[in-house]
């Protein structure tokens, strides 16, 4: 809801260079943007495994980080910072675009002086984040074993430095 | 000269002698086929040589004499068809180990009717060799296959057909010329033209139609699709590259130069009627063979079509009719034979491997046979027309032929067919080699050497003749000079157009091409180092295919790879479809034939028919 | 030597020029869209950043052809005449051209779908779909020029223009020029002609599964292209140019043109913009033939 | 040479005897073969041709005689070679009744070559037309009885136009020695020459298969069995040309000059368009010979009937070709047949890779009736073309149809090679090696002279010469005796 605005005339976040990329592959950073279901954390994490180092999350809201007025349901997580290593996070419910813009100049500041390297923690701590994912993606397997056949949203947004 | 003729025969019955070993029927292949192309070789720039056989047979109030000569045009086809033959001969070897029939021996009888086309001093002999490759195809295609039997059919009632034709064609020109040699008869007809112009070009037409017939030029353009998917791999390795010529060969040294010295209506000034006919076969073969091949799902089919396109650009490369077109189409005849056996013995590998030849039910072979999809990409590049690989210097030269003649609607049926072959080759190599590999070819390997070496050479060959067109225009213009046509002999490495400046030199667009991959490359090192991740690790949208039932050949997008553009061209070709009339043809004949069976079967008016005959006579005898 | 050098410039120039035309394309589109844009130099930071990251790749099949595209790309500017200046003696002939460039389009094509995303195959399909579509215009309009010339060299064409603007193949044939700018859109895979890379529809197609170098190959490869298409057009139509700077400033025109195009239309769907290709800029191409012809 | 009447006289003997001899039968059947080969040999060798030899020393125009020139001889050998090479398929047979007609047939043939009279080639056409209906019907089912039937009404139908021409020359001329007739025939009015030529050749085009006269031809030869169908194809079939020849051509060679040989050209491309359209969809192997030898014998017909010497020349080569190639095809169609006991060639798959010298001479000899060159049979079509493209339109569309037929041929020819070497288990099937001999050499005969024509241009062109210079060659021999 946020990133529209920001990209386009009103905020236009490209002017930092920033720009939407379809794929992981062309992508450095991952906005989580919004609460994570369990279906959709198995995507994010999909996706954030085949991004090329080196890579960053962005998390995105209030329910990334503690669930938000999700916070007691059975079918979403709580902090997404438990599966995959976070390395900024905007929070508010939700936040404006000029929030996000500010987060992304961070970032980059933060890349610059060499504090965002998360992906490193994902891969030294590789076992703990696996442990925490199987826990909860558990869940997700069917009761008759059945493959789940519905379509989902996309809930994940790529941006590009 | 008579023992290049006697070798393949003699290994014939040989071949005939050991059919059951195939080791050693196929080590004698081979050896016959290298003697060949030694004894090709040692013949080179002997012209005079020539074996007359005089028969007690007596045609037209004379004896018949037969005879094959050392014939320059001629040479140039046998030798590099030798060459091609050898090398598809090497690759048999291996390829056969597990095959239950032995085409080996028909085999050498085509080769033994190929040389004798190509030297063929007269009509006669011409027609025999010609109607021998008729029959020896028919048997080498089906090759005791029952699935082969339908195309294999369709090709021998259309080699047969064009053989009555051409008969009736040698008989009356040898009535209006009193000779069947060929040169002879050329200047023969040339004179029949000028006088009367109308016989004379029915005379050309039905050798033109032929000729067309055998080198699938449209409306014959569809055996090769029928023949080239069900026959043996290697053969039709060979029939691709070698055989579909033997319409060329005829065209380049009859057709051709009477027609370009008939005196006949031009139009536009650029060309007479004839020449545009030519050219018209020529531009509609080759948009309709690209087309055509773009929509095919089988690859051996596919390839069929774009021989049919290939033939196509020799068509019209002749109906320029100037030197540059001219020796550009022969150029391109060689090169042809060159990629495309190249290309099918990549196909015959594969088919070797896998048993398979549906594209969308491959994939991903690129992983286990890098040296086929090697051989495989050279030969697509080739075929795209693309410097620095062979297929690019004879396309440009036709190309300069037709703008210089201001031929622009087949200059402009070349560009479509060169930049639609572009569409097919790339299905071919997508659908084949790259994408996804199903789990079924997990345990494919790469070919056994034998079958490896000379898809090698075949890559250097291909490379050498684009790089050094000389290796193929030497000889041609040294060729064609002893006929008689006034042309240079090429340098090693320029090929000159027939327009201002046109002169290229294939080296330079080599170095080029290198100099840009140096470059690229050094871009390429420049950047950090990659990982490389398993197939299946592939961007989804977040999603497992695997917990959705997709496996690798669901994933690959090849079946329906151009369906936008398919849907455009459908309706078109559903309405010129040359196929349909070829089938009714087909079932009028056994419509007719159930009727006479009828006729037979019941017989009550035996007399009655019999009366009818007798009254037919007295009609005839005593009344008209 | 002094010829490596001289070919290792030429590359480089039109790297450089072309990667700044695209900084300049994403500004001047980000204003026409009442954005404020990225800097002009932003396509140059993109690439270096794409080389320094790591990346991925599937087989060898896709080093090989990310590096055949470009190297293709970069052997058929070297024949292209700049300003006159061409990077070895050669001839510059047209078709030789026109054939070298499928060869990087080729090892795109390839790589891409190596990566065995069938996103990406999809691309390269519609890919090529155009590139038929747009071949046949373009190659009309090539025609007559030959044809009125009598020579297929680019050199001798752009050099027969020399003199006053009148003389200009852009005046003197301007069907032809409308057809050749209609063609070259779809050349450059601007929009309304940009099926192929498709971003919300097929993931940005054969783009789908390159990552960091590979990635940057690809914008090299772009970034040569526009170069080259432009220059062809420049020596086309617009009679070359006495020196380097009036030649980019001359290709700049042809390229402002495509990018305010791109910047107000939407997409054709393939077979639109295949139907549409073969209508208008073929009309309008066989037009010019038959009055260059009669 | 007065011995020559042996040559009828003994096989009718045999055939009195036959009632009587039993199981010697079959060697009585040799013998008598053996002796009508070695005897024309013997004839062929002796160097006294041409003769005439005038039966109870009655002279020419008067009495009956037998002529032997070099048709005569090449024809009678020919004969006597499909004679002894038929025999070599009958076994199993007990009954008296088949060897009494096989030695009517043996010595009713040798009669129509030999003889010099119109009224006696009559009464020998008549006998072995009965004897190959008795043949027919031998294996005495419904099928074959009713072939027989056919073939005998169909005969004797076409026997009473014989007669009846034959009374009119006899009235009109007062003779029925053939040269005599060839001599005075110039002298009758048109019409009446006509009247007597049509008549004849309605009688004889039944024997020579030409349409509409033909439709005994597929049912006999499906009803009968190999060996009699090797008789009517070699014995009579051979005869039947020989007569066309003699008669056509010496004794009525003014029939060009009117209407009938359009017809004749007409009639004839019509035979090779039905015969080979009718055989591309049929399954049993011996109704597609059949067909083929209607085809066959319509090709012939097409040569003789254009009249110019090549093409004449080219008929007889279609003749050889023919003759061989079908004896080639029954001998293999036997062999086969039996093993899988069916006529139907699909039933015959893969045969030809247990027995490939059998499937090879099948396939040469089809190969042959094609016209294809390296075989027999493309001398002939090259002459018949060559010569049929120079004599007019109706000529032309006859040879282009011919060769659109031609090419139907080959489609089903090389269906039935492709399905002999096609890839079957074929183990169970058991046939002897000692089968292959008489199909290899036939069929390597054919080879040769496909590759090597010169020895069998030079008897053509003595059987040509003889057509050519008639009157010198063979009325004078008959006429002038003693």
């Amino acid at each position: 809801m946020e990133l529209p605005p920001a990209m386009t005339s009103r905020w236009d976040v490209e002017r930092f260079g920033v720009g939407p990329m379809a794929t992981p592959r062309q992508a450095d950073v991952l906005l989580v943007t919004g609460y994570v279901s369990l279906k959709t954390l198995k995507r994010i994490i999909r996706t954030y495994e085949q991004m090329p180092e080196p890579k960053w999350v962005l998390a995105f809201g209030s329910c990334t980080v503690n669930g938000g007025i999700y916070w007691d349901s059975y079918n979403t997580i709580t902090n997404l910072a438990e599966y995959i290593p976070v390395d900024i996070t905007v929070s508010g419910c939700m936040p404006r675009p000029e929030a996000v813009i500010d987060a992304l100049q961070t970032l980059m500041k933060m890349i610059q002086s060499g504090e965002a390297g998360a992906y490193k923690k994902y891969k030294e701590n590789y076992e703990y984040y696996k442990a925490n994912q199987d826990r909860v993606l558990k869940k997700t397997v069917p009761v008759l074993g059945q493959t789940p056949k519905n379509d989902l949203e996309g809930k994940d947004e790529d941006a590009k430095e | 000269m008579i023992e290049l003729l006697l070798v393949p025969l003699i290994t014939t019955l040989v071949l005939a002698f050991f059919i059951r070993y195939k080791r050693i029927t196929w080590t004698l292949f081979l050896a016959a086929n290298g003697f060949v192309l030694y004894k090709l070789y040692s013949i080179y720039g002997i012209w005079n040589l020539s074996y007359k056989v005089d028969t007690a047979y007596k045609i037209l109030g004379a004896e018949l004499t037969l005879g094959v000569s050392n014939n320059p045009i001629g040479w140039y086809f046998a030798f590099f068809s030798a060459l091609i033959t050898l090398l598809i001969s090497l690759f048999s070897i291996g390829f056969n180990k597990n095959s239950r029939s032995n085409v080996s021996v028909i085999w050498m009888l085509i080769i033994f009717s190929n040389l004798g086309i190509f030297f063929a001093q007269d009509w006669v002999t011409f027609f025999m060799m010609w109607e021998l490759m008729g029959w020896t195809s028919f048997f080498a295609i089906t090759n005791g296959k029952d699935k082969a039997l339908d195309g294999a059919k369709y090709y021998l009632a259309l080699s047969l057909f064009g053989a009555a034709l051409m008969l009736i064609a040698i008989s009356v020109l040898a009535q209006y010329t009193g000779t069947f040699q060929i040169f002879a008869s050329a200047y023969g007809l040339l004179q029949i033209i000028n006088s009367s112009t109308k016989l004379g070009i029915g005379i050309l037409l039905l050798f033109l139609t032929t000729f067309l017939i055998k080198s699938a030029i449209f409306p014959f353009y569809m055996w090769p699709q029928k023949v080239y998917s069900e026959g043996p791999e290697d053969y039709i390795t060979f029939m691709s590259s070698v055989m579909i010529k033997y319409g060329i060969y005829p065209m380049a040294i009859f057709i051709v130069p009477v027609v370009g010295s008939a005196d006949l209506p031009m139009i536009l000034n650029t060309g007479n009627v004839l020449q545009y006919t030519i050219g018209y076969l020529g531009a509609i073969s080759a948009i309709l063979g690209t087309i055509l091949a773009i929509f095919q799902t089988d690859m051996k089919k596919l390839f069929a079509y774009s021989s049919v396109a290939n033939m196509g650009y020799i068509l019209l490369g002749f109906s320029s009719m100037t030197i540059v077109g001219f020796e550009g189409s022969l150029f391109h005849v060689v090169n042809h034979m060159i990629l495309k056996a190249a290309i099918f013995l990549t196909l015959a590998a594969v088919v070797f491997r896998t048993g398979e030849s549906e594209m969308h039910k491959l994939g991903g072979l690129v992983y286990r046979m890098p040296l086929t999809f090697m051989t495989f990409l050279l030969g697509i590049i080739a075929a795209a027309g693309i410097p620095p690989l062979n297929g690019f210097g004879s396309k440009w030269m036709i190309i300069q032929a037709l703008m210089s003649k201001r031929m622009v609607v087949f200059a402009i049926a070349m560009i479509f067919a060169s930049t639609g072959a572009f569409m097919y080759l790339f299905r071919a190599l997508a659908s084949i080699f790259l994408g996804q590999l199903p789990d079924r070819y997990k345990d494919v390997k790469e070919v056994p050497p034998t079958m490896a070496i000379p898809m090698f050479i075949m890559m250097v060959i291909m490379l050498l003749t684009g790089v050094v067109p000389g290796v193929v225009m030497k000889p041609l213009t040294s060729a064609l000079k002893a006929v008689g046509y006034n042309v240079e002999v090429a340098s090693w490495t320029t090929l000159e157009g027939s327009l201002k400046n046109s002169v290229i030199d294939l080296k330079i667009v080599f170095y080029m091409f290198v100099a840009g991959v140096i470059i690229s490359a050094l871009m390429y090192f420049f950047g950090n180092k990659s990982e490389k991740v398993p197939q299946n690790d592939n961007y989804t949208a977040g999603e497992y295919p695997e917990e959705w039932g997709v496996d690798a050949d669901r994933f690959n997008y090849s079946y329906a790879f151009y369906q936008p553009f398919k849907e455009m061209f459908e309706p078109l070709l559903e309405s010129v479809s040359i196929d349909g009339f070829f089938a009714s043809i087909g079932r009028n004949f056994e419509f007719l034939s159930s009727t006479i069976q009828g006729l037979f079967k019941r017989g009550e008016g035996a007399v009655l028919l019999f009366s009818i005959g007798v009254l037919l006579l007295i009609l005839g005898g005593l009344i008209i | 030597m002094m010829a490596v050098l001289r070919v290792f410039l030429f590359g480089i120039f039109a790297i450089f020029i072309g990667l700044l035309f695209m900084g300049i394309g994403r500004k001047v589109i980000a204003r026409i869209q009442l954005r404020y844009g990225p800097p002009f130099y932003q396509a140059f930071l993109d690439v270096g950043k794409l080389f320094a990251r790591k990346s991925i790749t599937h087989n060898f099949v896709m080093d090989l052809g990310m590096v055949m595209a470009l190297g293709g790309l970069l052997a058929t500017m070297l024949f292209v005449p700049i300003a006159g200046h061409v990077a070895v003696k050669t001839s510059t002939n047209l078709i030789v051209i026109m054939y070298l460039m499928a060869i990087g389009y080729l090892g795109m094509a390839m790589a891409v779908a190596a990566s065995g995303n069938p996103n990406a195959t999809i691309g390269v399909s519609r890919a090529l779909t155009m590139m038929l579509g747009y071949e046949v215009p373009f190659f009309t309009v090539i025609l007559g020029l030959i044809i009125v010339n009598g020579t297929s060299s680019l050199e001798l064409i752009s050099q027969s223009q020399a003199g006053s603007i009148l003389n200009w193949n852009m005046i003197k044939f301007p069907l032809a020029f409308i057809a050749a700018e209609i063609a070259l859109q779809a050349m450059m895979g601007e929009k309304p002609f940009d099926a192929m890379i498709a971003p919300a529809e097929i993931a940005s197609g054969p783009m789908v599964e390159l990552s960091g170098k590979y990635l940057g190959l690809a914008f090299l490869t772009h970034a040569v292209s526009i170069f080259v298409e432009t220059a062809i057009i420049v020596n086309l139509f617009m009679g070359g140019a006495s020196n380097i700077f009036t030649f980019v400033l001359k290709q700049f025109e042809i390229y402002l043109i495509t990018i305010f195009i791109e910047a107000v239309f939407p997409r054709f769907k393939i077979e639109q913009a295949v139907k549409f290709l073969w209508t208008v800029p073929i009309g309008i191409a066989v037009l010019q033939l038959l009055l260059i012809l009669l | 040479m007065n011995s020559i009447v042996f040559l009828v006289v003994i096989p009718l003997i045999a055939a009195f005897l036959s009632l009587f001899l039993e199981k010697l039968n079959k060697l009585a059947m040799y013998i008598v073969t053996l002796f009508n080969l070695i005897f024309s040999i013997t004839v062929l060798m002796s160097g006294n041709i041409p003769f005439n030899v005038a039966i109870g020393g009655w002279r020419a125009p008067f009495g009956i005689n037998f002529v032997v020139t070099d048709i005569t001889i090449y024809f009678l050998l020919l004969v006597n070679i499909a004679a002894l090479i038929s025999i070599t398929v009958v076994n199993n047979i007990k009954e008296y009744q088949f060897y009494s007609f096989y030695f009517v047939l043996l010595a009713a043939t040798n009669g129509m070559v030999l003889t010099g009279d119109m009224f006696n080639f009559y009464l020998f056409t008549e006998l072995s037309t009965f004897a190959i209906a008795g043949l027919v019907a031998y294996k005495r089912d419904r099928l074959s009885t009713g072939a027989a039937l056919k073939f005998l009404i169909l005969s004797s139908t076409a026997s009473l136009f014989s007669l009846a021409s034959i009374g009119l020359i006899y009235k009109t001329l007062g003779t029925l020695n053939f040269a005599d007739i060839a001599l005075k025939l110039s002298k009758l009015n048109q019409a009446s020459y006509n009247l007597i030529l049509i008549l004849f050749l309605s009688s004889m085009l039944v024997e020579l298969k030409i349409f509409p006269f033909n439709l005994w031809v597929v049912k006999s030869y499906e009803g009968s069995i190999t060996s009699v169908n090797m008789f009517t194809h070699g014995m009579l079939g051979t005869a039947g040309i020989y007569g066309a020849i003699r008669i056509l051509l010496i004794v009525f060679p003014n029939m060009y000059s009117t209407n009938i040989s359009k017809v004749l050209i007409i009639l004839s491309v019509f035979t090779v368009l039905i015969g080979e359209v009718g055989a591309l969809k049929e399954k049993n192997l011996v109704k597609i010979l059949a067909f083929s030898s209607m085809a066959q014998m319509g090709v012939f017909m097409f040569g003789i009937a254009l009249g110019s010497f090549e093409s004449i020349k080219g008929a007889l080569y279609i003749v050889v070709s023919n003759y061989l190639a079908k004896l080639v095809m029954f001998l293999v169609t036997k062999q086969y047949s039996n093993a899988v006991e069916s006529k139907n060639y699909i039933d015959m798959k893969g045969l030809g890779r247990k027995y490939p010298i059998l499937a090879i001479s099948f396939t040469i000899a089809a190969l042959s009736l094609m016209g294809m060159p390296f075989f027999a049979g493309f001398w002939g079509k090259f002459s018949i073309v060559v010569s049929a493209l120079a004599l007019g339109k109706l000529s032309t569309i006859g040879i282009a149809i011919l060769l659109i037929a031609s090419v139907v041929e080959g489609v089903y020819y090389l269906r039935i090679s492709h399905t002999f070497f096609a890839e079957k288990d074929v183990n169970s099937v058991n046939i002897s090696r000692v089968y292959s001999l008489i199909p290899f050499v036939l069929a390597a005969i054919i080879l040769a002279i496909g590759i090597y024509p010169n020895f069998i241009e030079q008897i053509l062109w003595n059987v040509i010469d003889e057509i050519k210079n008639a009157p010198d060659k063979y009325i004078n021999i008959i006429l002038s005796l003693k």
